[in-house]
Order: structure tokens, then C-alpha cells, then sequence
């Protein structure tokens, strides 16, 4: 359905549910919503799963709201950082729950989610202790884990550049998850740089295509 | 959706291909990303009001296809799921088949609109296969549409040429997919599969009881 | 491997081994690799799978390569057509195979076998006579079907575009199956438009990167 | 591959981590597509030369990485694995997260270079956990990249700072991949791991007779 343009962040996560699993794009600070983050900090929502490659760094953003004991689980691939001390906090004291996931299997995992696939059999983590009590088989010689989709409530992205249709395109290595998060949950908000008339964005060069996003917020930039 | 939650009778015949496009095109909501198979459906797009902001997908790997191509506009490199040369509009977007496929199935479309042979009572859709034993097989992407969307609607005549009734206790002729389709649109009346059962909630030039009496299946009449 | 520039289609499919199985692009004539079909049929090889959207069309291309009794076996989601006479009559006196896939699945085999995924659950073809004796599960109260990847030896697509390292951008809906299918053969062999050097190509826009990408060829432009 | 079937000894003493780095540059073979694990195996491309052709990857998804960003030139859109800037080089890609793991799993990558806490005889690789019951668990893209690339070498001091090997009968860290690496660099000696078992290729300021000693692990050396 049409795309919403958003006249700022607290607009573009209203109605964002107690319970959600919120899945948060970016690698490192590349592709990171930060404005999306805060808001959410602001909007208020709580005992959220939250899905991302990291658990949070120093006290800002994603550590901000666990820090507010607003998140119930993480499911990330690297939650131990030099910088993690609010996740670490929270995990020793046995006040969050942590999956780790191998970083493909995150990625593939909700693309699945997203492609309608309803569990694959994947190489990665078989014979680890990440594959534990999970279902194996064997195929053409080769152990494989059954993995099952993530799919989110919502997805915080950072994207480069909108078209006010919702079309987006990325920059460099901050596409990173942002492309597969839009496809995996069913509200998908976007902050980008830039927002763009229709049509001045190539059709070619589209990498998550409107249909995929349901709000569209224009970050502040930085002062 | 828009609610056909009220009875419509009209008075006048059965509709022409045009007239059940246009029916369809009325309940697809603004702004809605669909798919028209290839055939009949495919005309439902002359029925899209100019500002209804729908965005039509085309399985072979495009949103926001246009109409097809005039003469002077034949791009072979563009073209829809039926092979017909098309155009693109602003805002459109390419993708390559696991993505176009991945979109349909991972449910992202609002309204798929298809033929059939046969639609059951429960809503099993049979369109790709007659079941003739010296048929080739050749599903295309019959059956992705049919699981994908968040609503698959049915366009069809409501008896073959010969009478029988398409819609049916149970398709006799090889699936499509299961319980898959939610509105049927015929020339003689517009029909929901429901949980409850079938629901008419429009005809077109046949009485109730008429239309009970030539299909095999039960029917639901919402309130006049 | 570092990508090989080919003087033509013939040095590009050197080397094909009969009994191989031959991914081949193209959604009607979008993006058919028409010169690399016809070198193929030059080069001799036999007893042929060839996967592809459909199964050949009058009498040139893979109509041609499989009236020469080429081709073993057809995988394909649509191989009967208006002018498809030449597999038709092939079939029907039962000399070649035919394996009909939805094409969303051919599709999501190819892209299995790509990305290393051992087999996965799909939802399309439940209750079909297409998913008979497939192995089939519940997850989450929707049927699914256990379907296998699809690899080839050999991809033969057609794109709009390489650099000298071999990255590749396609055109409009041409794009169809190439993206995939270079990801799902151990030999990907391209025919382009265009050659242009290595740089001359937006790394934001590169969609089949150079690493999937095995030989190019420029094809020869229509007289 | 380079092959390294012969036997070659060095009188000198044990090789430092940027000579260990070196010598995995050569055995990589002109235009590879290779990813560099965070930690010393970065420091391979440090050593490859100018014409090398080999392209790098960085899982967060790109192709053809540059040397790290100097000072006028970080760009926070542009890092690795890491989460160090890099730069990018004439030719390359960026994909998605889930393309770039795909391209992983796929087998596209013809080397991976990792570091390792221990490495089995049968190339089971342990480099994600340490094993101490306190320690948060955090795995990345260790268990991707060690299942996915045609060859994986790894990078490693032999002994621990406390003096235990590190190539061991079984792995007693927690696992990363059962039986999925190639083969192993250290200070001392260069170790394939071959169906027949492991095999030296190379030592430096250590003999074949202090190594078979040190190790719990049956050695085969190559033909001097």
C-alpha cells in the first residue's frame, strides 16, 4: 500500500506495539536508523525483541533502550563488544534473554521470512554448539541444520535515498541487512538522507523497490 | 479490501469480459500492488481510475509496469509475464526472478487476479492443467500467484461453454493450489469464499434461486 | 577466478562436457543468450539437461539445439507454447525428458543451489499433482513442500553490460533468470551488449558481481 | 592452489606474525576471491603483490575492498568486517547481507583466511569461543565463513603464550566448523590437512623431530 512520508521520527514509529520484535538494520554505525532509535527510546514500547547484527555500543541508540529496560530478547550474531557494556550489564545480570546466530544464518534466516519460505536446511554452526538440539539431515553427503524464519512486527532501516513512492537505494557498506530487513517485517520504516520526486530515482539501480516500505522518514542531519 | 458486504442485484445480463474487469478494478484499493495474470485479467487494468495509484507487478521482474506498448514504443527487453511488449512508469523498479518470485511468495502483494478452470467451494483453484492425458504440462508462475497474495481474486465465465458450472464442490481437474482464492468474479454473479461457506454478493440478470439451482455448491446470500 | 574475455562465442563455450547440465537464460527472447545457444550447438555437446523458463521456440536457438537430439532431459516451467512444435513432438514420441517446475520454484532452486542451502520448505505446489511424492511438513499450522536445488554445470545468460573484470548489469525485464542462474553453475559464461572497462561500472549498480562471472563474450550485433 | 608438496625447512627461528602473512600471500593464487578474517589474517593483504588480481571480500557486503581509509579519507559508509574504514577499488560490488553470505555458503569464495584458537587433526576449527562459562557468547560470521569458502587457511601461533599446542587431536573450545580447514600457518611450520592425515610442508627453526614431540598429533612430512 502506498508509502507514508513522514513529517519526523516520533511520527514514523507511532504505533509500534509492547511485545514487537523490531528488527534493526545496520552494521556498526553504517546503516544505523539512529533517529528511528531514539524515537522509539521516546515512543515508549516495551518487553520488545529486538533483531540486529550487534546488541548495542557505548550508552546511545540500541543501548539506550536496553538500557531502559525496554527489551526483553536480543537475536543478534555479536553481542560482545569493547563498547557492550549495557548489553553485558543486563546479560549477567540475568535480566535479558540472547540468541546468537551466525551472521548468514541472521541474514538468511529473516530473508526467508521475507521470501515465504518456511525453513531451510543450512550449512553453517553444524557440530557447533549454535546448532544444539536443532534438527540435522543429511543431503548429497553433506550435514545441514534446519533454521527457521525470523520475521519482525516492524524493521528500523537506514537507507540513502528515498523516492516519495518509497523506492530506496543504499551507500556502500551501510546497505549491509537494511535490504533483507524490508522484506521481513510487516511495517517497514525507513530514515533516509534524502527523499526524491518519483521517478528520479533509475529503475535499475532500485535495491529495495517501494512495495517493501511502508514509511519513509528524512533523517536530521547531523549539526 | 472494500467491504462487498451488501447484496447487488442488477436486473440487466450477464457481463462481458470488460464489464467483470471493470467489477474487479472498483474493489482493488488505492495504492494497492497487484498482479494480473495473463489472459482476462490482464484487462483489468484499462478499469484503473488514472489516480488510484495502484502499481502493478509483472512476475518476470518489474514493479510499476505501464500499458503495453504502442507501436513506436517496442522495447524487447521490456516486456510482461504474457511476453507482450509494455512500459514502465516513474517510480518503477527491476529485480531479478528469485526476488520477483520471493516478493510474490513472501505474501508483499495486495491482490493477485487470475483465471480458472475451476474454483472449489473451499477455494482450491484449478487454472493451469485441463487434465486431458495428452496434455504437455506447463504451470508458469500459476501457482506462485496462487499462494503469494494477500487476496486472490478469480475472473471468470461461471459455466464452460458447454454449461457446466466453474464453480464447484471440488475441482476435477489438477490443483493449483489449496484453498488459495478469496472472490470470484463471473458474468452472473460476484462470489466470497468465505469460512462460513460461499457468499453471493452480487448478480447479474439470474435470480437466487436460479443461481442455486444450477450450482452444486451451497450458497450464502448477504442481507438486501 | 579471474574472468576470461572471449574473442567469441565459440572460445566462450569451449570445453562443455556431454551429460552436463546447462542453465540457460532468458524470459522469451528478454535476455536469451542467442549467440551462446548457437555456439553450444556448434560445440557438440550432448545428452544435455538444459534448464530455462521454457522449452525452445520455432525452429532457432534451444529449438534448434533440441531438434539435433541434444538434450537429454527439459527442466522448465513452461515448455508448452504456441511455437513450441519442436520439443512438442519431441516429447509426445517420447524422446526427452520433462520436468515441469513452478517457475518461482526453478527460480528458488537455482538461487538454493547459489547460496549453498541444502533444500528448503516451500509453500507453492502443496496439493498440487506438481508436490506428488514430495516430502511435505506442517510449520506453523501451513503446508509446505521439501524441494531440492537446481545446479548447473554451465549458465549461459545474456546481460546489457560487463566490465573487464567481469561484473555485470542487466536491462530492463532481461534481467529475468541471469542474476540467479550465475550463481547456481560452476561455469557462468555471459554474452553482453557492451564491454567497457573495469571502473566504468557503479559498484552501487553492479548486480551479478564479477566473482559469479567465469567467461564474456560481446555479442555480435543484430545486422 | 599453489602447491606446497615439497618439503622446505629454514634454519631461522620462528616466523613473526607479518612473515607468517607473507606466506599466505603467496600460496594465494593470482586473481582469487578472498576474505580476510578480522585479527592477523587482515594483515595478508599487506603482502599481496601489486598485479595480484585478487579481489577481496568483506562480508558486510562488498567486493573489490581497498587498503584501510588514511585520514582524508574515511568515509563511515565504507568499513569492513571490522568495522574499520576501508576504501573500494576500480570494480567493485556491493551486495546485501544476505547476497553476501549467499556468495559465502555458496562456495564462490575461493580462499578464507581465519585465525583459530585450535585447529583438530581433521581440520575441525575452534576460533569463536574460548569456553569460559562466563564469557558472552558471539560468533559473527566465524561458522559462515568456515563452512563456506573452496579453501580455508588458517593463521595461528602453534603454541599458546602458555606453551599448549594448538593444533590438537580434537578441539577441546567449542567448535566453529567440523573438519573445514585446508590449512594451517603457524610460527614454526606450515601443516596440510589431507584425508591421509596431517602433513608439513614447511618448518622454520624447529625440526621434524622437536615437532612430532610437541604435538599430539600424527605427522606425515612431505619429501625433503
Amino acid at each position: 500500500m502506498t508509502t507514508q512520508l513522514c513529517a519526523d521520527a516520533d511520527e514514523a514509529v507511532a504505533g509500534i506495539e509492547d511485545g514487537s520484535t523490531v528488527l534493526v538494520g545496520g552494521f556498526g554505525m553504517a546503516g544505523m536508523p539512529v533517529d528511528l532509535i531514539d524515537a522509539l527510546i521516546r515512543q515508549g514500547a516495551r518487553d520488545l525483541t529486538v533483531v540486529s547484527n550487534n546488541a548495542g555500543n557505548g550508552d546511545t541508540g540500541l543501548a539506550a533502550l536496553l538500557a531502559k529496560g525496554r527489551v526483553r530478547k536480543v537475536i543478534c550474531s555479536f553481542p560482545r563488544q569493547a563498547d557492550s557494556w549495557v548489553f553485558d550489564g543486563l546479560y549477567r545480570a540475568g535480566r535479558i534473554e540472547l540468541e546468537v546466530v551466525p551472521q548468514g544464518n541472521l541474514a538468511e534466516r529473516m530473508r526467508a521470512a521475507g521470501a515465504g519460505i518456511g525453513a531451510f536446511y543450512c550449512p553453517t554452526g553444524v557440530g557447533t554448539p549454535l546448532a544444539e538440539g536443532k534438527e540435522t539431515r543429511e543431503i548429497d553427503g553433506r550435514t545441514y541444520v534446519l533454521e527457521y524464519p525470523i520475521k519482525g512486527d516492524v524493521a528500523l532501516i537506514g537507507a540513502q535515498r528515498a523516492d516519495r513512492m518509497g523506492n530506496l537505494v543504499y551507500r556502500k557498506t551501510a546497505r549491509n541487512f537494511g535490504p533483507v530487513m524490508a522484506t521481513a517485517a510487516t511495517t517497514v520504516i525507513a530514515q533516509v538522507r534524502d527523499i526524491v520526486e518519483t521517478g528520479m530515482i533509475d529503475p535499475e539501480t532500485v535495491v529495495t523497490p517501494s512495495i517493501y516500505v511502508d514509511r519513509v522518514v528524512r533523517e536530521v542531519p547531523a549539526a | 479490501m472494500n467491504p462487498t458486504s451488501h447484496f447487488a442485484h442488477s436486473e440487466r445480463g450477464p457481463l462481458d469480459k470488460h464489464e467483470i474487469a471493470a467489477l474487479v478494478a472498483r474493489d482493488i484499493p488505492r495504492g494497492a500492488y497487484v498482479n494480473l495474470g495473463i489472459g482476462r485479467p490482464t484487462l483489468v487494468a484499462d478499469h484503473l481510475p488514472a489516480d488510484s495509484g495502484v502499481v502493478l507487478h509483472t512476475e518476470n521482474g518489474m514493479l510499476n509496469m505501464g500499458p503495453a506498448a504502442k507501436d513506436g514504443e517496442i522495447d524487447p527487453d521490456l516486456i510482461n509475464a504474457g511476453k507482450i511488449p509494455v512500459t514502465e512508469l516513474p517510480g518503477a523498479a527491476y529485480f531479478h526472478h528469485a526476488d520477483s518470485f520471493a516478493m510474490m511468495r513472501g505474501g508483499h502483494l495486495d491482490v493477485c487476479v487470475l483465471g480458472a478452470f475451476q474454483v472449489s467451494a473451499e477455494g482450491d483453484l484449478a487454472n493451469w492443467h485441463t487434465g486431458a492425458p495428452d496434455a504437455i504440462p506447463a504451470v508458469g508462475g500459476a501457482m506462485d500467484l496462487a499462494v503469494g497474495a494477500k487476496k486472490v481474486f478469480v475472473m471468470m465465465t461461471l459455466f464452460t461453454k458447454t454449461g457446466a458450472p466453474k464453480l464447484v464442490p471440488r475441482c476435477t481437474y489438477p490443483l493449483t493450489g489449496l484453498a488459495c482464492v478469496d472472490r470470484v468474479y463471473t458474468d452472473v454473479a460476484v462470489f466470497d469464499i468465505t469460512p462460513r461457506g460461499v457468499s453471493v454478493s452480487r448478480t447479474f440478470g439470474i435470480t437466487h434461486e436460479e443461481l442455486a439451482e444450477q450450482l452444486q455448491v451451497p450458497l450464502l446470500f448477504a442481507r438486501t
